[in-house]
């Protein structure tokens, strides 16, 4: 009787091994198996392949103001995009003008983005009535200069787009 | 257990627990000086056996700290809220259940890093979030600080 | 464990204290585990927590309820989709309106994509916590196909804070049900393979099997949930117990197992990911039309105390609102999953040898900033 | 054909000719210095490099390729790098200690690469003891590793030079008795005359099952020998963040990290030259004109091939295994390889008792 569980024991001793060896080499038969087929590489070459290189349309990559060709954009100085900014990452600087027919109006002066404190959860876009803002696709915001990242939205000289009443 | 016969369970219990104004789950506000009691209870008790704790939270109201305990039981599935009202805002304080739920040992200390809540015989009572000479408990309605966002 | 603490104790007094973190290649993040060693044996362990505490919780007293739900993103960063329904669902049920059946769906969909694309991550850095490295490759690169479809969509790969109290931030996009699907397909595929890479291996059996037990006792008094609770025996899938969003309409098993040791939190993992392939199966094919926003004037809870629980893959995510009745709440609590596994580690792990401290917090897979929020 | 000997021999003759027998003998060392510390370093950049490209495609990736053309200058750049850096200094370490390991490790690697026989001649020292020299020079390695854990005056140093010298000390046993079976088989202990015997066939096809099994054991205990993963318990970078050699840097730690690609060089040499034939060509049996293509290709290339082999095989553990833990890895050496590998020898001894191998 002794000698059988002895047997059994051994028997065991040698199974152990010759399982473990096989799943050494099951595993080994799945990396073994992408070594040999380089088609199986996901990695891409980045600065180089910048050309063919395109993100998804909904991608946030950082908030602009939408201007036309005739260098027009649609803000009108509402303010509900700052306010609904969780962070104060939009600033809406509006200036007096006064109007061909002698009444103030606010017009836009500055519209401040910091792209610093921005945290890209996307409420300002849909907050604007008059479907101003929209998010790019750009995605290379590293720069050296922090104060680089505080970027003024409305292009120099642009205007509100003159909108039948 | 359904929620008749908890309440009914609960007012034989502690006479003085008043329910709470949560229609979600069962609420009770149990005096903090019977809290202990009525929490070992609620564990030990087979007809309960509320034996998880998932979530201890402070609360700094108008008319003082509360500490709020949810309770469920993992094998009868109901789920009881018992709530302490320590209206002694200078110095909160109640008895700790880090004995009979090692989860509140930690909640316990939560509380005590951001409200100042006292939570007495707890064997580890220190700061876990922030560093030990941390002055204030932030959670407090009346913390201020020059970093604390202001709308 | 051969020997309690107290036989450790009388046998050495002398303690050998090595700090593994705040910067550690083992704690995925900035944790600290204060170890006091006996030779290789770990004596005691007392995680420090907070390196990273931002107060989310005092932070969102200040914003509206739209505005918070970004900060959920930022506590358990795995898991985005589903902490911001945490938040939504909570909100959505203090006000007493219920989204259509469309978003339930998407919710439900993109919360497993969040699940799997988290526990591919899980395998993969557990893997790297054993040294076997090219564990960390693959999931990656699995995973990567998941953020692409999060991204199409949502318009960010890792914090998406797409979805809002009364539905979503913007319709899924119209490739969303085929690069899902291509998805299910591709990774039905490479799933065995996991298994036959690491799961099956002998070294790393050895190094899990019967190493950091954890009873079903001490599971439910420290609120371990999730898969690591449920690797004891601890039935707490809050999909299984309180469904919501579409979980009540597919069929799933929730994976228990009773050994308890890093193997079977490991396995319940794995076997969790199957089953996320499988509701999302169910789901995908019949997603309702319909609006995926409700016009809600404005997002104010009535006056009183709210309670969510949801399922994230890490374990039982709690949302308690207490509202006034105003446009913020006067104080929101996050009941996190990591929080509550982190402190089982010094009961589980205090025995066994350095090596298995970190393959035991591996298992637990903890993300950091949950803890500290 | 394709013999370095009478090459040597000229030179040197020529140099005894030209200077006195002292001053032949000291620039005959120089040379031999220069020789193999230059070889040394080339070779241990490159096999970094082989390891990196070779990880990259089993993990899906591509690897260095910025530096040069396929990222072929990448290790010389991080060589560049790690010269340029600063050598820090620790307070209340131990210096002397501290500044002397790196050189132990890697004189230690130098002085065992001096006696393998790349091809006929091409050899530094050919001793009569050559398996027994190697196996106590690469030993010493050990000793260095087990300073840096000391005198490094940190606790994760501490805990994996003590795994190390638990680890070294162990494994040494099963090397050993894996090569002796060979030395059993070819009866002598000198490695030209180990190749020698190979003539009419490589022990690992002659010296039957008991060769594979050695072979097998040798790989484990080999790669075990060398600190490399699934066995890199010295160092374990999830648990001890760098093991012994976490406190070094500069080019310090650049010795430590060119020593173990080194001993994985020496380790893999030494397999080829016991268990493959060393530079010996791959004949088939009766298959001439199979085998005189063979002969064609210089042993020098038959040797490096043959070592690549091993080495990539190497690389493929470490790559796809999970690392032990100490308890396990001490397990795995007294209660499996050693065992079994005492059985093989018994099996051996027996095999050539009976005159049954070739």
């Amino acid at each position: 009787m002794a000698l059988l569980t002895t047997i059994k024991e051994v028997g065991n001793y040698f199974r152990e091994i010759y399982q473990g060896v096989a799943s050494l080499v099951n595993g080994m038969k799945v990396t073994g198996k992408y070594f040999v087929k380089p088609s199986t590489i996901v990695t891409q070459k980045y600065p180089e392949n910048r050309a063919t290189l395109k993100m998804f349309d909904n991608f946030k990559g950082e908030l602009i103001l939408i201007h036309d060709e005739n260098n027009h954009h649609r803000c009108n100085v509402c303010n509900t995009c700052a306010r609904k900014c969780p962070n104060g990452s939009i600033e809406v600087i509006a200036r007096k003008v006064v109007g061909p027919d002698g009444r103030t109006k606010k017009v836009l002066d500055k519209y401040i983005y910091h792209l610093d404190t921005c945290t890209f959860c996307g409420l300002c876009v849909p907050a604007c009535d008059e479907n101003a803002l929209k998010f790019d696709n750009t995605f290379e915001h590293a720069v050296f200069d922090k104060t680089k990242l505080v970027k003024t939205l409305n292009h120099p000289g642009s205007s509100k787009i003159e909108t039948p009443e | 257990m359904q929620v008749e016969q908890l309440t009914t369970w609960m007012q034989m219990l502690v006479p003085e627990a008043t329910p709470g104004i949560s229609k979600q789950y069962p609420e009770f506000i149990v005096p903090a000086a019977k809290l202990h009691d009525v929490a070992r209870q609620l564990k030990e008790n087979p007809e309960t056996k509320m034996d998880y704790l998932f979530c201890l939270t402070g609360l700094d109201r108008k008319d003082g700290f509360h500490v709020v305990y949810h309770l469920t039981s993992t094998t009868l599935h109901h789920t009881v809220v018992l709530r302490v009202v320590l209206a002694d805002k200078a110095n909160p304080s109640v008895a700790t259940v880090s004995d009979l739920w090692a989860a509140a040992e930690y909640f316990e200390r939560e509380a005590y890093d951001l409200l100042g809540i006292k939570f007495e015989n707890h064997p580890d009572l220190r700061r876990l979030f922030l560093e030990d000479d941390w002055v204030g408990y932030p959670l407090r309605k009346d913390y201020k600080d020059s970093f604390t966002l202001e709308r | 464990m051969e020997e309690t603490l107290m036989d450790l104790d009388l046998k050495e007094k002398e303690e050998y204290i090595i700090n593994m973190g705040p910067q550690h290649p083992s704690t995925h993040g900035v944790l600290r585990f204060e170890t006091c060693l006996q030779g290789e044996k770990v004596k005691w362990i007392r995680p420090h927590c907070g390196y990273i505490h931002r107060g989310i919780e005092k932070m969102s007293e200040a914003l509206t309820y739209p505005q918070l739900v970004h900060l959920t993103d930022r506590m358990d960063y795995l898991s985005a989709h589903i902490n911001n329904e945490a938040v939504a669902l909570c909100v959505e049920n203090a006000m007493g309106v219920e989204v259509s059946d469309r978003v339930k769906y998407i919710r439900t969909i993109l919360a497993e994509l969040t699940r799997l694309a988290s526990h591919q991550l899980w395998w993969s850095a557990f893997g790297m916590d054993l040294g076997a490295l090219t564990t960390f490759f693959y999931g990656l690169r699995d995973r990567e196909k998941i953020l692409d479809i999060f991204e199409e969509s949502t318009g960010a790969r890792l914090l998406q804070s797409f979805i809002t109290p009364g539905g979503l931030m913007n319709d899924v996009h119209p490739n969303f049900q085929k690069r899902t699907k291509e998805f299910v397909k591709y990774f039905r595929k490479k799933l065995p393979e996991y298994d036959q890479l690491l799961t099956g291996n002998v070294i790393f059996q050895e190094r899990t099997k019967g190493i950091g037990y954890m009873s079903l006792e001490d599971a439910i008094s420290y609120g371990v949930t999730g898969p690591s609770g449920r690797g004891s025996g601890f039935h707490c899938d809050i999909r299984k117990i309180a469904p919501y969003s579409a979980y009540p309409l597919v069929k799933f098993n929730e994976i228990t197992y009773t050994q308890g040791d890093t193997f079977h939190r490991y396995l319940v993992r794995m076997r969790e990911m199957w089953e996320s392939l499988d509701i999302i199966d169910q789901l995908v094919d019949n997603i309702p039309q319909g609006p995926t926003m409700l016009e809600l004037k404005a997002v104010k809870p009535p006056k009183g105390e709210f309670y969510q629980r949801v399922e994230t893959a890490r374990g039982e995510l709690g949302v308690y609102i207490v509202s006034d009745g105003g446009p913020t709440p006067a104080r929101i609590r996050y009941r996190t999953p990591n929080f509550s596994n982190l402190f089982i580690i010094n009961k589980i792990a205090s025995g066994h040898k350095i090596a298995d401290l970190v393959a035991i917090s591996g298992s637990l897979d903890l993300v950091i900033p949950d803890i500290d929020r | 054909m394709y013999d370095f000997s009478p090459l040597i021999d000229s030179l040197s003759a020529w140099l005894n000719q030209t200077f006195s027998p002292f001053w032949a003998g000291f620039i005959s060392m120089v040379l031999l210095g220069v020789a193999l510390l230059a070889f040394y370093a080339v070779l241990g950049l490159y096999l970094v490099y082989a390891e990196r490209k070779i990880c990259a495609r089993m993990q899906n990736r591509l690897g260095p390729n910025r530096v040069g053309p396929g990222g072929l200058f990448q290790t010389i750049a991080d060589l560049i790098k790690l010269l340029m850096k600063e050598l820090i200094y620790i307070r209340n370490a131990d210096n002397l200690l501290f500044n002397i390991a790196p050189f132990i490790v890697i004189v230690a690697s130098i002085m065992a690469i001096g006696s393998i026989p790349f091809a006929k001649g091409l050899q530094a020292i050919d001793l009569n003891i050559g398996v027994l020299y190697i196996l106590a020079i690469s030993s010493m390695g050990v000793i260095g590793v087990l300073i840096a854990g000391w005198a490094s005056n940190s606790k994760y140093s501490v805990i994996g030079a003590m795994r190390s010298g638990a680890q070294v000390i162990s494994y040494e046993l099963s090397v050993g008795l894996a090569l002796l079976c060979i030395i059993a088989y070819a009866g002598s202990m000198q490695l030209s005359e180990i190749i020698a015997s190979q003539q009419d066939g490589w022990w690992i096809f002659k010296g039957h099952i008991p060769a594979w099994i050695a072979f097998v054991i040798y790989l484990i205990a080999g790669t075990a020998e060398t600190n490399r993963g699934p066995f890199d318990l010295a160092e374990a970078e999830s648990e001890l963040t760098a093991g012994f050699h976490t406190e070094y840097s500069g080019i310090k730690f650049a010795f430590f990290f060119l020593a173990e690609y080194m001993n994985m060089f020496i380790i893999a040499a030494i397999a080829t030259t016991l268990f493959l034939g060393g530079w010996l060509p791959f004949h088939i049996w009766h298959f001439d004109a199979f085998n005189r293509i063979m002969d064609y290709i210089p042993p020098v290339i038959w040797f490096f091939a043959k070592t690549a082999f091993v080495i990539y095989l190497m690389m493929w553990f470490k790559w796809t295994f999970p690392r032990l833990r100490i308890d396990q890895l001490l397990a795995l050496e007294w209660k499996y390889l050693l065992p079994i590998n005492l059985m093989n020898l018994i099996v051996i001894a027996f095999l050539i008792l009976m005159q049954w191998h070739f």
